[in-house]
């Protein structure tokens, strides 16, 4: 049975993945799970400087989800790439670098310096951030701004390049393949919704930044559908996401049209969650002697 | 090389009791946990395997029982959660995440002039484990300890001076605990002694404490809780923030921090 | 203690309505639950000509949620107006009429035929229904459109007109605003999100018309987050809707800054829900010695 | 002037047994419903209170006593909802939605001619209400009943003629019961009657005995599932198609339709 799947160059040797801000730079979650059963993993969204991230209360927990507002906390690439990295490379699992950026330039300068750093096997550009209120997520709603976006990391590097982008939009296909126009190799979706949490006991926003995304079980349909949508309208992979915790949901995401998917917030209920979704992919294709996890990538569409 | 110092282990209910109105204890077969968890540790309890409640429930360490390998939690029931798990029978088991958090190495803390530890509600849970180990190392230890009414008190171990005080009077010292402590360190009670306090319970409990210790130069340790998602460091969700700037996280760089480290307004929220 | 709202012209004795497509025309409806807990009741969505729907399993459980793809099943407006709206007046609860159309001159069409009735408080302009391919969404995801619609309705409709929207756009305040240009008198949101779901033993899409609309709890932090936007962009008032099961939820909506709240799902699952509601809403009023519902309508935002 | 004929209750669960492998059946106190239900009717029923699993499921009466207030229902657990039903005890009470659907009225049926009932798996159980009102009119009652295996049938009451079929052959005809079926009318064994045929089981199932009574000429009623939201008639969510175009929705028009008011390849799916 052949879990391997390709993205876009990135060769993985199973189709699970840490999605980004839910694994850290990896240093915790060693110490709770097996890292080696990822395919790969996403580090945090870094910027190029530090960033100390929104006031609390930082989550909430909604109906089958998860709100969060974050603010992309983290020492910034410098850091990342001179000490994250180098430590998180003795696990032998590829690493993905997720960037956010304010600007083109930004964007670009992010790209230049992780591509001098040998850890890395793939880039991840975030144009989904809600989070944060310049950049982020405003470069994912307008097809001509994630070209831009795009653009900016592919002439800075020659790796494998994947796009996130975020469900908060009209139309998910146009922003899709403004991507892949500009030199995306692979498409990560979803990133979360944006939600809102009310206390009806302090009469305020549960948030200390007001809103904040959604993820998890609730909004798996939401994010089956654009993996639907976007897996037919571009000719490269899909990262599918949102809501994964079994092999069920990832075997879902996959015959939708995802060529690999991402745990996020299953990551943070049980550390166990990627062992768990890799044998159970691996004991469905046996039951029905399917023997690539390839063949099964798009099947509800035949 | 396996990195894991932090177990999800499936653990047995040995025991499950409502202590008197929505206070509930138990005891689990966590070997695991048991063999290295340290005083002021939490565990993160999953609630079953639906998606509502999605996450699990962080709960301080009430009882560490190495050689049995057996840990207790204690709870008030709030909400759904704790509503779910008040449910829970002995014999069905249940997913523990552990020992979660920085905990107190009695062996590191300077007990030569005894503990002062200040508690609020269900805060005295996680001093519970603190004060065996503190006794067994001959430590003096004073332990205010204040609730709503006598019914909402736990029960403590013996071997420490206890001071309680409950808000509507019905035992001890009528009025807020920090009240009590207050005029028992402006009594001159501890002479010259500089104990270390530790104080465990709500936020504008832990404000006042602050305040107090500033006062008389006690040094303090508090233990925080703030909301959580994943419990052992990965989400950055439990930020509070730092003395210096920027935050820490409650759940791995807590949740027991030197009151200093803290941002000043941090306690009062 | 006063229950009582005005959304834009229609006085309603309590906050809660039945939301359109999950109360039929009542007839069902009166069965199992009581309809005089209601301020107002909306109809299911109305087209000129009838709809025999799209092809069944047309629902499906979500995490906390619940896909839908009944495609606006109705007997046409006709029918409706000359059989479904006379019986359900005996009831003195206010109607609202949900009408839904593919043309410009439709709209304009159903507008002046709900018009010549005497049992109609208010017409329902939904520009969102994600379950037709024609119309529906269309007219909701793009300023020019939602204007051109609200427009139709309001020339041929005298009395208080809500246009509701969908929260399936990069910009839900741009077509809200759009929507108030036109002369809407308020605004419903929100209509479902669109999301898919995959059987994983057939390898096929659950629903019959492969996407749904999503709603239930899992969509209320995104709901409120659109209502407490929304609100504070346009001078009209808002009903808010989207996961609605408790007093507690629907106090949520009202302190995002909704005037009145819809149950829609929620009603499926348990006929009793206004009555629970309302009463929650005046339990919570009353123990904080608050005198009017009105007082807390967007209490969260002061 | 209150139209409720559906009722919302909350039922105490009078006992609740597993009758062998993922078969489980359980009565409940709920006079309102067991004193207008007729068979062939279902309850809508709520899995708590929490949203995941977000709506009530839908399960055909199998017991209706109207005397003692008592409903009845038997059901294969083959998912999350089954699942946490199976886990419910006497004593606790669970929100039951009913009665629904049309059900069958035994007086407006013609049982001149006897009844044949053809069930498979679960579909047994809306048949037993009907067995014992129709042996109340002195009807005479074939019923061909078939399963995957002797572990699989669940037991009925006494008094009609029973004609058993397994696919395992562990008890009764080996194979499918609608072979059996054939074989019984092709054999002639009815002669010259026409019996009225009532069917419950899988949709497969249920397009073969309605090829069956198509060449046979007998009338046959089917009773049929599909996804339901609601249950009560306001989604419109249990559509199946219709024999003139259009849909008739399962839970009010159905679940029990004329074969030939249903779209031809409708028993298929
Ligand atoms: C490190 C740590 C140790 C704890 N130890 C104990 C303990 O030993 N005994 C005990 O009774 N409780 C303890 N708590 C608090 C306990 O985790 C919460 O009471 C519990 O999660 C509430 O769950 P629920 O589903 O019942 O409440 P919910 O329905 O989720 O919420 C009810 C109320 O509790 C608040 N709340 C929810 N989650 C948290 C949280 N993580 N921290 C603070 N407030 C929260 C909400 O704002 C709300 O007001 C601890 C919390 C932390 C962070
Ligand atoms: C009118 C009616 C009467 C019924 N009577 C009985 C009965 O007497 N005894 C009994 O055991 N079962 C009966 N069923 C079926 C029963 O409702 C389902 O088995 C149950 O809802 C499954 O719930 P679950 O959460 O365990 O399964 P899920 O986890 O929701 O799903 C498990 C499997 O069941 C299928 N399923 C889910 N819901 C339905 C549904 N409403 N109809 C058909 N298939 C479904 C799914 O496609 C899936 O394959 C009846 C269904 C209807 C519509
Ligand atoms: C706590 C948290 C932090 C996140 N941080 C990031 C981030 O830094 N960069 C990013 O691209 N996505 C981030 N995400 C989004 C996830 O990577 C993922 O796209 C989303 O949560 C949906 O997947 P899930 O439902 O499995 O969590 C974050 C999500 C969560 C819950
Ligand atoms: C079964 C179903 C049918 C619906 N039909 C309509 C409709 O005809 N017209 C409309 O405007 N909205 C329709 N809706 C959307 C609801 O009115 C409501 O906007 C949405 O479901 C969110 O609210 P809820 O979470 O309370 O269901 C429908 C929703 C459901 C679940
Ligand atoms: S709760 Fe996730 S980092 Fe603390
Ligand atoms: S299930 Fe809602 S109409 Fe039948």
């Amino acid at each position: 049975m052949n879990l391997s799947v390709n993205i876009g160059g990135l060769a993985l040797k199973n189709p699970v993945i840490a999605a980004s801000g839910t694994f850290g730079y990896g240093e915790e979650y060693v110490k709770a799970g097996d890292i080696r059963w990822f395919g790969a993993v996403c580090i945090k969204g870094t910027t190029l400087a530090p960033r100390a991230g929104n006031p609390p209360p930082r989550t909430c927990e909604t109906p089958s989800g998860l709100l969060n507002s974050i603010g992309l906390e983290n020492p910034g690439a410098k850091l990342v790439i001179e000490h994250k990295l180098p430590w998180l490379a003795q696990f032998d699992v590829p690493v993905i670098a997720n960037i956010s950026a304010d600007s083109r330039e930004e964007f670009s300068e992010l790209a230049g310096m992780f591509a001098q750093s040998p850890y890395v096997s793939a880039l991840e550009v975030n144009v989904s951030c809600p989070n944060v209120k310049a950049g982020g997520i405003a470069f994912g709603t307008s097809p001509d701004m994630c070209y831009e976006a795009t653009r900016a990391v592919r002439k800075a590097w020659e790796g494998p390049l994947i796009v996130k982008l975020t469900p908060n939009v009209t139309d998910i296909k146009a922003i899709a393949k403004a991507a892949v126009e500009a030199g995306a190799d692979a498409l990560s979706l979803i990133n979360t919704l944006v939600g809102l949490a009310i206390d009806i006991h302090t009469m305020k926003p549960v948030l200390g930044n007001v809103t904040g995304g959604l993820s998890g079980p609730a909004i798996k349909p939401v994010a089956l559908r654009c993996v639907w949508e976007v897996a037919q309208a571009v000719p490269v992979p899909v990262i599918g996401m949102g809501g994964i915790r079994s092999a069920q949901d990832a075997l879902e995401f996959i015959m939708a049209g995802a060529g690999a998917v991402a745990v996020g917030t299953g990551l943070l209920i049980d550390p166990e969650v990627p062992r768990k979704v890799t044998q159970g992919i691996r004991e469905y294709c046996e039951a029905r002697g399917i023997e690539a996890v390839r063949e099964l990538v798009g099947a509800a569409r035949r | 090389m396996s990195a894991k110092q932090i177990h999800d282990v499936d653990a047995v209910i040995i025991s499950l009791t409502n202590i008197r109105g929505n206070l509930y204890t138990m005891s689990l077969r966590a070997p695991a946990i048991a063999e290295t968890a340290k005083p002021m540790q939490f565990v993160n309890i999953a609630l079953g395997d639906l998606s509502d409640p999605l996450l699990r429930r962080p709960f301080s360490l009430s009882g560490i029982y190495p050689d049995s390998g057996v840990i207790g939690i204690t709870w008030a029931v709030v909400g759904r959660g704790t509503q779910i798990m008040a449910r829970w029978q002995a014999g069905e088991s249940v997913r523990v995440l552990g020992p979660l958090g920085n905990g107190l190495d009695i062996d590191e803390l300077d007990t030569s002039q005894g503990l002062l530890l200040v508690a609020g509600g269900t805060g005295l849970a996680p001093m519970i484990p603190l004060v065996s180990r503190a006794l067994a190392k001959d430590a003096e230890v004073h332990i205010f300890y204040g609730a709503r009414s006598a019914d909402d008190l736990l029960d403590m171990g013996g071997g420490c001076r206890v001071h309680l005080a409950t808000e509507d009077g019905s035992i001890g010292f009528k009025g807020l605990v920090t009240g009590l402590l207050e005029a028992f360190l402006d009594g001159g009670a501890l002479g010259d002694g500089k104990p270390t306090v530790i104080s465990c319970g709500p936020r504008p409990m832990l404000s006042a404490v602050k305040r107090i210790c500033r006062r008389h130069r006690l040094p303090l340790l508090v233990s925080l809780e703030e909301r959580m998602a994943c419990g052992y460091g990965v989400c950055q969700g439990c930020a509070v923030p730092s003395a210096r700037g920027g935050y820490h996280r409650v759940c791995t760089e807590g949740p027991v921090f030197w009151a200093d480290r803290l941002d000043q307004g941090e306690c009062t929220r």
